[in-house]
């Protein structure tokens, strides 16, 4: 890693980190990424996180579909764990409670596949500041 | 496989199922059915939306229409006209209550979430062992103006006008706690991040630290900027694993990026993070006594002043902050203090992260503006209580906090109004309590923790907690007496005028606010003997009604101690002199011939 | 000075900043009563923990009682200490105290001088309110001090003494909450520790928590044997401090009364430590000037400074902490021993009665004496050269028992030949004094010429660390002293670290020397006490016709008759020893 | 009390000294020190603290004054599998302490207590902070969740198998 040495640098490292996140995020750019979120604080790992983190990557690897997995804090929905966040392109992100094994291949062959809702939907139910 | 043109999310959380969401969900499914339309859309039930007091609650997907107050009767309309017409609904549509008008795309009707996040807001968004995506959303921006644009004055007064309070339970405007550590003159100073998260029942400090460790990295340096410190620590719970090993990472990558160590940002600025542990004292929660602990000495408060900012870590001036107002302190850089000061009430700004467990359907971690009553936290945040069980009481502020009741439901939440209702704000433990919990016993419950937790260096806390739950255990066994009510009350007030540190002055809490609010259990315990929630072991009494009994026996090859006597075929009965009150006999009881009295 | 404005129960007064409120209340008359604090003005020492919330006072505009040690006085304070708040608020907590306590008052060693009793006394506490379990510990006797920490109110001030001032560390507080305690590693015996035995924690114990080994029933056993022939040996300090267990005004010296009573309690033989401190003298000052010499002569083997043994706390610090200097200080026995000693060998012969036969009692303002006298080197077939070592206090205790009135005892004299001293002898009870009397002594024997004035006051004082320059005749010869094992530290560290180049140091492990002992009558955090003991000290010096030690012709006698001269074949024999590494003694159990 | 007199061989001293040294020696990093060290020994018997006194130029009474303060640090040596059960508030009101004594009663041990075969120990801790999941208990790294008391004995077959 280089050094960041003055705010241009960091603002120029924003720029281009949220050009790359903004293009697997959004759903009319080119490259269409379906994107896994999983919540991976004590209590998500404590119910299995792990394991439905590494199912979902090599399952999504194994049928082929083009997708970033990746870990992330608490959701806030502790009730619930483990959850995900799944973002289809052209979609918004929906997340996903309760997941195990059996659910976490649903929610691949049903609703990545064919945009078919599995149960265990946990609305989001904040706002957050960018809306403020 | 069907591909499905729509769905409806039919909300299944407690609140909504109360009101016939279930019998909803059948008729909309059975509906689909009947129009064919199967393959077509999908019917499907949802965690709660966090709106119960409008359910049920139906969302009509793609095009986000949200319908409230949906009876099982209006499915029929839903499908004829909305699915198969194409026209939405309007009478089931939510109402913009301050502009009276129908909102048809419930991506416009944000602000009927209760919750907004801004000190967990990038918690379950971004990769918290990934710079790089914290930067992206705004990360170390903040610490960038303030060491390029802002003097350390002018960032003092920016905190100070934000209205920011100390979140780790005392509320002390930080703004003018940096003011204070500024002023002090030393060679060396620090700056501390309180992450000894003890409250049994809270873990927003933890949920922070483990998913946006930067928030709380940039903060500190913001804070060492302004009070002239160039190093910091973090005190942090060893029961933590995770919280460390994402910090660790996060600090490494500062460091790589250069946004820790040497001259930062090239504006010559030094700033850099250890890492210290505590090792299972709740006490270390205090300042004083967390500083001791730094110091390799023994968790034990001494009496302030002189206040860290004054004299604290290797007694150079040292500013404490909790995780989560230090969360806050980027936002508020970044998006100004008058932003920040809109939200909350008149003294407490901005918002509260609780952690809401126990007796309650959403068990999670929330995070609303002050301000907000309880009620809507637990009836909309949470969906209301678990089994539609009776709402009793709420313990907010932990150990040192209080029992709030039905009658505080309505009270706005925020420091203030917390301590006036006898409990106060803490770290932000919430734990619901319904008709099944002894307020006698929940009472104890935090007595055993703190007498388990007193450091010992006071008498009044080291002995008054003590006397204070050998008095609350012999109510419980139904020894009590009106004296002991009397000497209780005195106890709890005497313990927490004369006690040392913030454990011991706060500690009687939960007995006075108890006492206050359910007054009626206590004397239940003493003058009858017994105990309304029948939680209380010693106080129960199995019987067996003969009306139910058909003298299959179950209940007396269960029992562990042969205590009860009774024919194959004839009337059992348990004796009590025997009878350890396990529940094993009611447990087997097939006829509900068993009850407790 | 900045000066502030307060109101204490309605009185105004002015006060210095930085002015306590317990302080400030004293003033105008308002003793706001305290537990756990303790201030020893003159020593420099304090101990506030605020832990027993016994202080605490109403301040206007404070949400909870504030504790008067530690709280300091602000502009326009408003304080009530006395109000119906604040006194249910005091018995209350102290009621909590007393129901974590045992109440065998009675037949506690502490009865009557125990600042728990006094303090339950003046609240009125009638009655226990709260009561339930009380914390139990292991009883743990050493072989001088005992722990019965059932008793321990947690006031901390043994911890401060052990590590603040005597950095032996020893104790700390153990565990928490209601089972906190103050205790050695692994609440293990003292025994088992590095203790010194210097007794401070005792001195300074509110409770009876820490007591010392009581040796009174065998004194009076032995006294009550007829074959025993009894002597008795009494150390400087104590005259100087036995008349405040019997009413009389600090620093009332009680030679002559002593003498009276201890021959009304049944000694055979009244004698004087003194007597050994001339001795003691005579061979350390003689090993003194011979390392001088040999310094001088160009030997650079020679360990100087020499520094001075005859405090037994002192001896064991250095050998559990210092062992690799150990062959710096004297070899010389403490008076105590010396006397021993040559009781049972010089003065048995002269009797003509066996060693088995006498027994040798010490009064002491020590503790450490104790176990000093039971150490192995100083037995011959096991029989010890001093049998018990008996405190300042146990003796009053003796007294009181066997129903001498005290004060209205006519003065008398000690026996001959052990009972007779000189000045030099009797200033060994203060910090410098040891150190004074040798420098009387060697200038006299080095220089040839006779002193001038004997005093020297550049070696008083009660700073806890003192060098001083004494002009040996053109030999500029450094001196240095400390009292209080913490100051040892620091002065050995630097000759250690060869930062000093003292030729002589004299050491003193109780802060203001053994008028300071822990054996002593409590002072209970009042060291005008400990100053008016000094002064009573150095004034029996100057009543004494002879004040150095060379001069004592019955140390002359000894020497001539039995000794040879000092540091002689004999000498080293019975009144020289040798230390030991005890750095490795810890044992865990 | 020391529990188990152990004596430690040069190599555990030598570790013992590495970690003191790491700290630079500094007794203000005892607390660091105790953990690294019962990280090495699993737990920290009264020689250990002895080294490290030595080595940090503290007191004995000092270390064991701070091993005896932190619940944290344990002088006795826990089970092969360290049962731990979370007392929080939430694991509390949602019956931890029913679970507790089932295990207090099939183990027939108390809390601090390691059982006969040295292979589980039980103890309390406080909020591991997986409240959604209470009552919470902990087997070694494990997190069980939402343990009812008659799922005590799987839990404990689990180990026992092994």
């Amino acid at each position: 890693m280089t050094k960041i040495k003055s705010l241009n640098d960091l603002r120029a490292i924003k720029a281009s980190v949220e050009a790359k996140m903004n293009l697997r995020e959004r759903s009319d750019a080119p490259e269409k990424l379906v994107q896994v979120k999983v919540a991976m604080a004590t209590c998500g790992i404590a119910s299995g996180a792990k394991a439905i983190m590494d199912f979902m990557v090599n399952e999504l690897d194994k049928r082929q579909i083009p997708a970033v997995v990746s870990q992330t804090g608490c959701m806030g929905y502790c009730f619930a764990e483990p959850t995900i966040e799944v973002t289809v392109p052209g979609k918004e992100p929906i997340v996903f409670g309760y997941v195990n094994e059996k659910k976490a291949d649903q929610i691949i062959e049903k609703y990545i596949k064919n945009g078919e809702l599995v149960e265990g939907i946990i609305p989001v139910n904040y706002e957050s500041i960018e809306s403020k | 496989m069907a591909t499905f043109k729509m769905h409806l999310l039919v909300c299944g959380g407690t609140g909504c199922r109360a009101s016939e969401s279930e019998n909803l969900f059948h008729n909309l499914r059975t509906g689909i059915i009947q129009k064919g339309l199967e393959n077509d859309v999908q019917v499907l039930t949802t965690g709660c939306f966090g709106f119960c007091e409008k359910g049920p609650i139906v969302k009509v997907l793609p095009d986000n229409t949200f319908y409230t107050m949906v009876k099982p009767e209006d499915a029929g309309e839903i499908i004829e006209e909305h699915i198969i017409k194409g026209r939405k609904v309007q009478r089931l549509l939510y109402v913009n209550p301050l502009t009276s008008e129908k909102v048809e795309d419930s991506k416009h009707m944000g602000f009927y979430r209760k919750q907004l996040r801004i000190a967990l807001r990038n918690c379950g968004f971004i990769d918290p062992e990934n710079i790089d995506e914290y930067i992206a959303r705004d990360g170390y921006a903040a610490l960038g103006t303030c060491l390029t644009e802002m003097t350390p004055e002018q960032v003092i007064e920016l905190m100070k006008k934000s209205g920011l309070r100390g979140r780790g339970g005392g509320g002390f405007p930080t703004g003018l706690k940096w003011e204070i550590t500024r002023a002090s003159k030393a060679d060396q100073k620090y700056v501390v991040c309180n992450a000894d998260e003890g409250d049994p029942g809270a873990f927003m400090d933890r949920s922070i630290l483990e998913g946006d460790p930067h928030s709380v990295i940039e903060a500190m340096a913001i804070c060492g900027y302004c009070i002239e410190a160039t190093k910091g620590l973090v005190y942090i719970r060893a029961e933590y694993p995770l919280a460390i090993e994402r910090l660790k990472i996060a600090i490494k990558q500062a460091r790589e990026y250069g946004l820790l160590g040497k001259d930062i940002l090239g504006t010559g600025f030094d700033f850099d993070i250890e890492l210290r542990y505590g090792a299972g004292a709740f006490v270390c929660g205090e300042e004083t006594a967390l500083i001791h602990s730094m110091e390799g000495f023994r968790g034990e408060p001494t009496v302030k002043p002189p206040f860290p900012s004054v004299s604290g870590y290797n007694g150079k001036p040292t500013n404490v902050n909790n995780v989560e107002t230090f969360a806050n302190v980027p936002v508020i850089i970044n998006r100004g203090a008058e932003w920040f000061a809109s939200i909350g009430t008149e003294k407490s700004k901005g918002t509260k992260v609780f952690a809401l467990a126990g007796k309650i359907n959403n068990v999670g971690l929330i995070e609303v503006p002050m301000g907000i009553t309880l009620r809507e936290v637990i009836y909309e945040i949470g969906g209301g209580i678990k089994e539609g069980k009776k709402f009793k009481a709420v313990q907010t502020g932990g150990p040192s906090g209080g029992c709030l009741t039905e009658k505080h439901l309505d009270t706005p939440i925020d420091y203030d109004n917390l301590i006036a209702a006898g409990s106060m704000m803490g770290s932000g433990g919430m734990i619901v309590m319904d008709e099944d919990d002894c307020m006698v016993s929940i009472a104890k419950f935090y007595l055993d923790f703190t007498v388990e937790e007193s450091c010992g260096k006071c008498a009044p806390c080291r002995i008054g907690n003590k006397r204070l739950n050998e008095i609350l255990e012999k109510i419980c066994k139904g020894e009590g007496s009106m004296e002991d009510i009397a000497l209780l009350r005195n106890l709890s007030n005497v313990v927490k005028d004369t006690s040392l540190c913030g454990l011991g002055q706060t500690s009687p809490n939960p007995v006075l606010s108890t006492l206050d609010n359910f007054y009626d259990e206590y004397l239940a315990h003493v003058n009858e003997r017994k105990c309304p929630s029948g939680q209380c072991k010693a106080l129960l009494q199995y019987w067996i009604e003969p009306e139910n009994c058909v003298g299959c026996t179950a209940c007396a090859r269960n029992c562990p101690v042969n205590a009860i006597a009774g024919e194959r075929k004839g009337v059992h009965i348990i004796d009590q002199a025997t009878c350890i009150k396990c529940g094993a006999c009611m447990e087997k009881c097939k006829f509900n011939a068993v009850f407790i009295k | 000075m900045e000066m502030i404005n307060l109101t204490i129960d309605n009185k105004k007064i002015q006060v210095e900043k930085g002015t306590s409120l317990l302080d400030a209340a004293k003033t105008v008359g308002i003793n706001i009563p305290t537990l756990c604090y303790l201030h020893l003005h003159d020593l420099d020492i304090t101990n506030k923990p605020a832990g027993c919330r016994i202080c605490v006072v109403e301040v206007k505009g404070r949400r909870n009682l504030a504790p008067a040690c530690v709280t300091e006085c602000t502009e326009g304070m408003e304080v009530n200490t006395h109000n119906i708040r604040v006194l249910n608020a005091r018995k209350t907590v102290m009621e909590l105290i007393l129901s974590d306590h045992p109440t065998d008052c009675l037949v506690c060693a502490k009865s009557g001088n125990c600042e728990l009793q006094s303090l339950a006394h003046e609240l009125g506490i009638r009655k226990l309110h709260y009561q339930g379990e009380q914390s139990h510990y292991r009883e743990d006797t050493s072989p001088a001090i005992i722990r019965d920490v059932d008793k321990c109110i947690m006031c901390r001030r043994c911890e401060m003494m052990c590590n603040d001032v005597q950095t032996v560390g020893v104790l700390s507080a153990v565990n928490r909450g209601f089972m906190s305690v103050v205790a050695p590693a692994f609440e293990m015996n003292l025994d088992h520790s590095v203790c010194t035995y210097c007794g401070q924690c005792v001195a300074v114990c509110p409770t009876g928590a820490l007591t010392e080994v009581d040796h009174t029933n065998s004194v009076i056993r032995a006294l009550a044997d007829p074959s025993k022939t009894v002597i008795v040996q009494t150390a400087p300090a104590v005259r100087a401090a036995l008349g405040e267990e019997f009413g009389m005004e600090p620093g009332t010296l009680v030679t002559g009364k002593l003498v009276a009573a201890l021959r009304r309690l049944g000694f055979d033989y009244v004698f004087d430590t003194d007597f050994a401190a001339d001795l003691t003298i005579m061979e350390e000052g003689t090993e003194l000037l011979d390392r001088l010499n040999r310094h001088l002569s160009g030997d650079k083997d020679v360990k100087l400074p020499i520094l001075t043994s005859c405090c037994p706390g002192w001896v064991n610090f250095f050998e559990h902490q210092f062992p690799e200097m150990r062959d710096i200080p004297s070899t010389a026995r403490s008076p105590q021993q010396m006397f021993g000693s040559i009781a049972k060998t010089y003065f048995a012969d002269k009797l003509g009665i066996k060693r088995e036969n006498m027994v040798v009692v010490s009064i002491m303002p020590c503790l450490a004496k104790k176990y000093e006298c039971a150490r192995d080197e100083f037995k011959v077939d096991g029989n010890p050269d001093v049998d018990f070592a008996v405190s300042t206090r146990e003796l009053a205790n003796l007294i009181k028992q066997s129903n001498i009135d005290f004060n209205s005892l006519d003065d008398d004299d000690f026996d001959r030949p052990l009972g007779e001293s000189t000045g030099a002898g009797v200033i060994f009870g203060v910090t410098g004094g040891v150190i004074e009397a040798a420098t009387r002594t060697a200038y006299e024997v080095f220089t040839g010429k006779k002193l001038e004035k004997v005093e020297f006051q550049q070696l008083r004082g009660m700073e806890w660390v003192r060098s001083a320059t004494v002009d040996f005749d053109g030999l500029p010869i450094k001196i240095g002293i400390a009292h209080g094992l913490g100051n040892a530290r620091k002065l050995l560290e630097d000759v250690r670290d060869g930062k000093a180049d003292f030729h002589a140091i004299e050491i003193m492990a109780c802060p203001g020397g053994c008028i300071g002992g822990g054996g002593q009558p409590l002072h209970h955090g009042d060291s005008s006490i400990l100053k008016a003991r000094t002064a009573a000290i150095y004034r029996e010096d100057e009543s004494k016709v002879i004040r150095k030690s060379h001069e004592n012709p019955f140390i002359i006698q000894l020497y001539e008759e039995f000794l040879g001269k000092p540091c002689s074949h004999k000498s080293h024999q019975l009144l020289h020893t040798h230390y030991f590494d005890k750095s490795k003694a810890v044992e865990i159990e | 009390m020391a529990s188990i007199n152990i004596k430690l061989n040069d190599q555990k001293i030598a570790q013992l000294q590495a970690i003191c040294k790491e700290f630079n020696n500094d007794k203000g990093e005892l607390i660091n020190v105790l953990h690294k060290a019962q990280h090495l020994f699993g737990y920290l018997p009264a020689e250990v603290q002895e080294v490290i006194a030595k080595e940090l130029n503290t007191s004995v009474a000092h270390v064991y004054g701070v091993v005896s303060f932190y619940s944290f640090f344990t002088m006795t040596p826990k089970g092969e599998y360290p049962i731990s059960i979370c007392m929080g508030t939430a694991c509390y009101v949602r019956g931890a302490e029913k679970v507790l004594d089932e295990f207090k009663r099939i183990l027939k041990v108390k809390v601090g207590e390691t059982t006969g075969d040295g292979k589980f120990s039980l103890s309390c801790l406080r909020c591991v902070g997986a409240c959604g999941l209470a009552p919470v208990v902990m087997v070694g790294e494990k997190v069980y969740g939402r343990v009812a008391p008659d799922g005590v004995k799987d839990i404990l077959d689990e180990y026992l198998k092994q």
